[in-house]
């Protein structure tokens, strides 16, 4: 599903990957894990093709990265879905346009989509929000929104970028449940996490855990302290 | 083809969505388009009313007194058949005096003069304009060619006249096509940049689209179809404003001895003004859309 | 003092952040301002000349062939005290003579019929118009008047003429000032559009600033200073390319016999554009911030 | 410094809060907990003069609530400083840039803030990405651009909504350790989160536990499970 070989990204002088190389078959789970600005996201974005590779070679999802044309990125994004750390969700917009919106760009008629819709929003506990403007939705409930529009299009690779940061332990719970039903149903996910509750959560995941870029290949967090200067 | 007017649906439910926004902006377009269309009527009007006045060159030939009227009359028959005539108007000394008369008290009783007539018969050519040197010369010619016809006093013809027409066939071809090309780039800097300047605020709305999978013309044609829309209805509006105004105008200096009927923009004129106005919107949304 | 410099530095630096965003939008406030003073410009030169050649009421005036030379001076004299007159020209018989043989064909010899000469002694009367219907009344008294006078034959005086100019006044009186309104209603939506939709693109901006506690005043301060100074520089431009424009086509319609020396915009109208360019491009940034 | 009495906040038909009453003194710490939606960011956000109250009576460091005078909120909003929720940094101003900015609204000028804005950037650990364009920042790292903001002006109240949920235990605890730091010196803190890991690191603060917009009085976060349905 995925392969990675040798891919480095570099943002002006500084390396955000560094010889990144993994493989991940479909329908496994791997969670990255890392220190803030050790390249999570820069990683996942190579994915869904919002960076153009800098070096190296990878595919996803049977397209080849390092030849990926402009064309060709709606039909990548149309199997690979993605929870933002940031949601870009649209403000103006309810909780369910937003989420059919995903059905909507790939020509599915609002007869079809509307079940599937409504089903994910009760799922994520926004049955009673739906039909608000989405800017006035709490952080934790735009949160869940976000999820909802990667998960409703039934995609062959989720990518989740810290899906749980606004979310406290139960619904985080909760939403670990409906990931993993996914990848046992033989989606593949890829998720960024900071907690080790999420972690926990699915032993069975590999875990990828990076430092400044690079790929330090082990299976539980690291425990050291990185240490910061003082108080100004 | 129903995908096109499905994209135009969509193009106008997002209109729908900010309407405020898109109300001025449309009025922004119809404003700077009708401005542009009132001085292209002006512009349209002062040129066919000068061009027909002053559009020739006249010769005034005066016969000597004595002349027989019969030879004059041959020469009459002769003038009236010259390339290029517009109009000739002839006067045998006795109309002549009478015409004068008129032109000094109105109707006056110069019958007891007739016998001493001081007056010569005369004619009163006038000829289409030749544009540039060619002209000059040729009317210089003419003016040789009729100095040297038998009987033939004196040829007056106003060089005044050949200069106004010159130089104001000069000034429209210096000036209409540079002025129309100005306006052109006014309106596609104000409706371009007016156009840019809205979409700008969608432009994370655009960016969503793309990133859950949206094709690149799913994204554009709405933004198209609302572009041309705008442009369509701005300009649309903006010709019927101007025709309203042309109507409510049209005689208001129709009276005598203007007699200047104000009449609209011709055909390619408007469809110009409304097709550059429609095209800019339009480019203007593709534009946006692709940084 | 010091705090308003800084906050049209602020402000400055505000634009220097987006410069190409801002260079168009000043250069679409630029253009529409120029549409708008080519626009003024001609109506104020076509107004100009109308009136120059246009608002007067002319009488002729026709003795008897019989009257007392000395008679006719002698009104004459009276005639050119009367209150309004504007100018005056007066012909003995021979005069006439001698113009009349002009006016046909260039110097001509009429000595011969002096003993016998048909015309009258004549006068024409031009007065500056009073307008209204005032002004026909008053034309109608006068008429009456210089009919009364001893040794008078006929008095034209040219209703047209009156007509022409009550026609161009009112023309003028009723749709000037509708024009002016419709354009300042352009310039203001247009304008003011433009820059509501620059500064809807920096709302996030606005909205963080006042998060962290900024007073009102810092953050509309250089919006307002960005906003007059583009619709300065812009409304500046502009005069600068219709005077620009002026100098290059001053002399293009001055030749003769039309003698039509394009002026530049009145003071009054060139500050109320620029001035209201100014204003509006203030006005929208306060009103959009407000928001 | 702050003191609420029968507080209650109305959107539409919903009560986001509900007869809210509590009182805080100058120094304390206070957590806000509860399930996404129940309403700790709109407590935080009347508390910041961006909400009127609907009813009730409530005082924020001297200002009175109830008859805030539009003129009087950047005058509160100078005392009470904001960590949020969605961070509200502006993306195309650099780190530095973005946290000097909470200076600059205050007539301080760059010779006198920039010591200031370096120290607090130091102790955040962005010494290194202070001239970076902040919408390149990770996720983390803009997290912690905005914390540094509401830390440089030395504020009466700081109020943070979810601060940490962008950032690793490693970085949540050195965080935590900064805003003990500030709470020692006296400036009270009032923080909504869902992480226990961060409730624990300041055992001696007081906790308000909210539940669709009432308080529930307790010390620690409630630890049943609640139910949503299942997949669609
Ligand atoms: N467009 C960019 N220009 C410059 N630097 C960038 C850009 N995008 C990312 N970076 C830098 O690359 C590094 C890795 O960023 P990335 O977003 O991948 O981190 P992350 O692991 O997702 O961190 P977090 O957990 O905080 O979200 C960071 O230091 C970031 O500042
Ligand atoms: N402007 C608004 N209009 C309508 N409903 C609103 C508005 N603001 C908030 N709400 C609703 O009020 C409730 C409380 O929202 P609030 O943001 O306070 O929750 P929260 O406790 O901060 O949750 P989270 O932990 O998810 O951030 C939510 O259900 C939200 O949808
Ligand atoms: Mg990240
Ligand atoms: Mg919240």
């Amino acid at each position: 599903m995925v392969e990675f070989k040798g891919v480095s990204q570099r943002f002006g002088q500084q390396w955000a990957l560094h010889d990144v190389s993994f493989a991940l078959n479909k329908g496994e789970f791997l969670f990255l894990t890392g220190h803030s600005g050790a390249g999570k996201t820069t990683l996942l974005r190579l994915l869904y093709g919002a960076l153009r590779l800098d070096l190296g070679r990878a595919t996803v999802a049977g397209f080849d990265l390092t030849k990926l044309k402009r064309s060709q990125i709606p039909e990548l994004r149309r199997r690979v879905s993605v929870v933002f750390q940031d949601f870009k969700i649209l403000p103006n917009l309810t909780a369910y346009d937003n989420v059919a919106l995903a059905l909507k760009v790939r020509g599915l008629p609002r007869s079809q989509s509307d079940r599937r819709v409504r089903g994910i929003l009760r799922a994520m506990g926004l049955e009673d929000r739906a039909y608000i403007k989405s800017e006035r939705l709490s952080g934790g409930e735009q949160q869940r929104v976000a999820i909802a529009r990667s998960m409703v299009v039934n995609p062959k690779l989720i990518l989740a970028d810290e899906p749980t940061g606004n979310l406290d332990a139960d619904l985080t719970d909760h939403l670990m449940d409906i990931f993993r039903q996914f990848y046992t149903y033989g989606t593949t996910v890829i998720m960024a996490t900071h907690s080790r509750e999420v972690l926990e959560r699915v032993p069975e995941a590999r875990i990828l855990h990076l430092e400044q870029g690079r790929i330090v290949d082990t299976a539980s967090p690291p425990t050291e302290i990185e240490l910061y200067g003082g108080l100004p | 083809m129903i995908r096109l007017l499905f994209t135009i649906a969509r193009g106008m439910s997002d209109m729908a969505r900010h309407p405020l926004a898109n109300l001025f902006t449309m009025l922004a377009v119809t404003m700077v388009a009708v401005l542009a269309g009132v001085f292209l009527m002006l512009l349209h009007n002062v040129n066919q009313e000068l061009l027909r006045t002053r559009g020739q060159v006249e010769f005034q030939l005066y016969w000597k007194v004595d002349t027989e009227q019969q030879t004059v009359d041959q020469q009459w028959k002769r003038l009236s058949r010259i390339k290029g005539l517009k109009s000739i108007e002839t006067f045998t000394p006795s109309q002549a005096l009478v015409e004068l008369g008129q032109t000094l008290t109105g109707p006056t009783d110069f019958s007891w003069i007739q016998g001493q007539n001081p007056l010569p018969a005369s004619a009163f050519l006038a000829f289409g304009l030749i544009p540039g040197d060619e002209g000059t010369l040729w009317a210089n010619g003419l003016l040789q060619e009729l100095k040297a016809l038998p009987g033939m006093d004196e040829v007056h013809y106003n060089p005044f006249q050949l200069d106004l027409a010159h130089g104001w066939i000069t000034l429209v071809r210096n000036l209409l096509w540079p002025i129309i090309g100005v306006l052109g780039l006014v309106v596609g800097l104000v409706v371009g940049n007016t156009m840019r300047l809205s979409l700008l605020t969608r432009q994370d709305e655009i960016e969503i689209l793309s990133l859950v999978g949206a094709k690149p013309w799913y994204i554009r044609g709405p933004l198209l179809a609302a572009g041309a829309l705008q442009g369509m209805i701005g300009s649309g509006l903006a010709l019927g404003i101007l025709k309203l105004g042309q109507l409510r105008l049209a005689e208001t200096l129709n009276f005598a001895p203007l007699y200047l009927k104000i009449s609209y923009l011709p055909l390619e004129q408007w469809t110009a003004l409304a097709g550059i106005v429609t095209l800019v919107a339009m480019l203007s949304s593709f534009v946006a859309v692709r940084k």
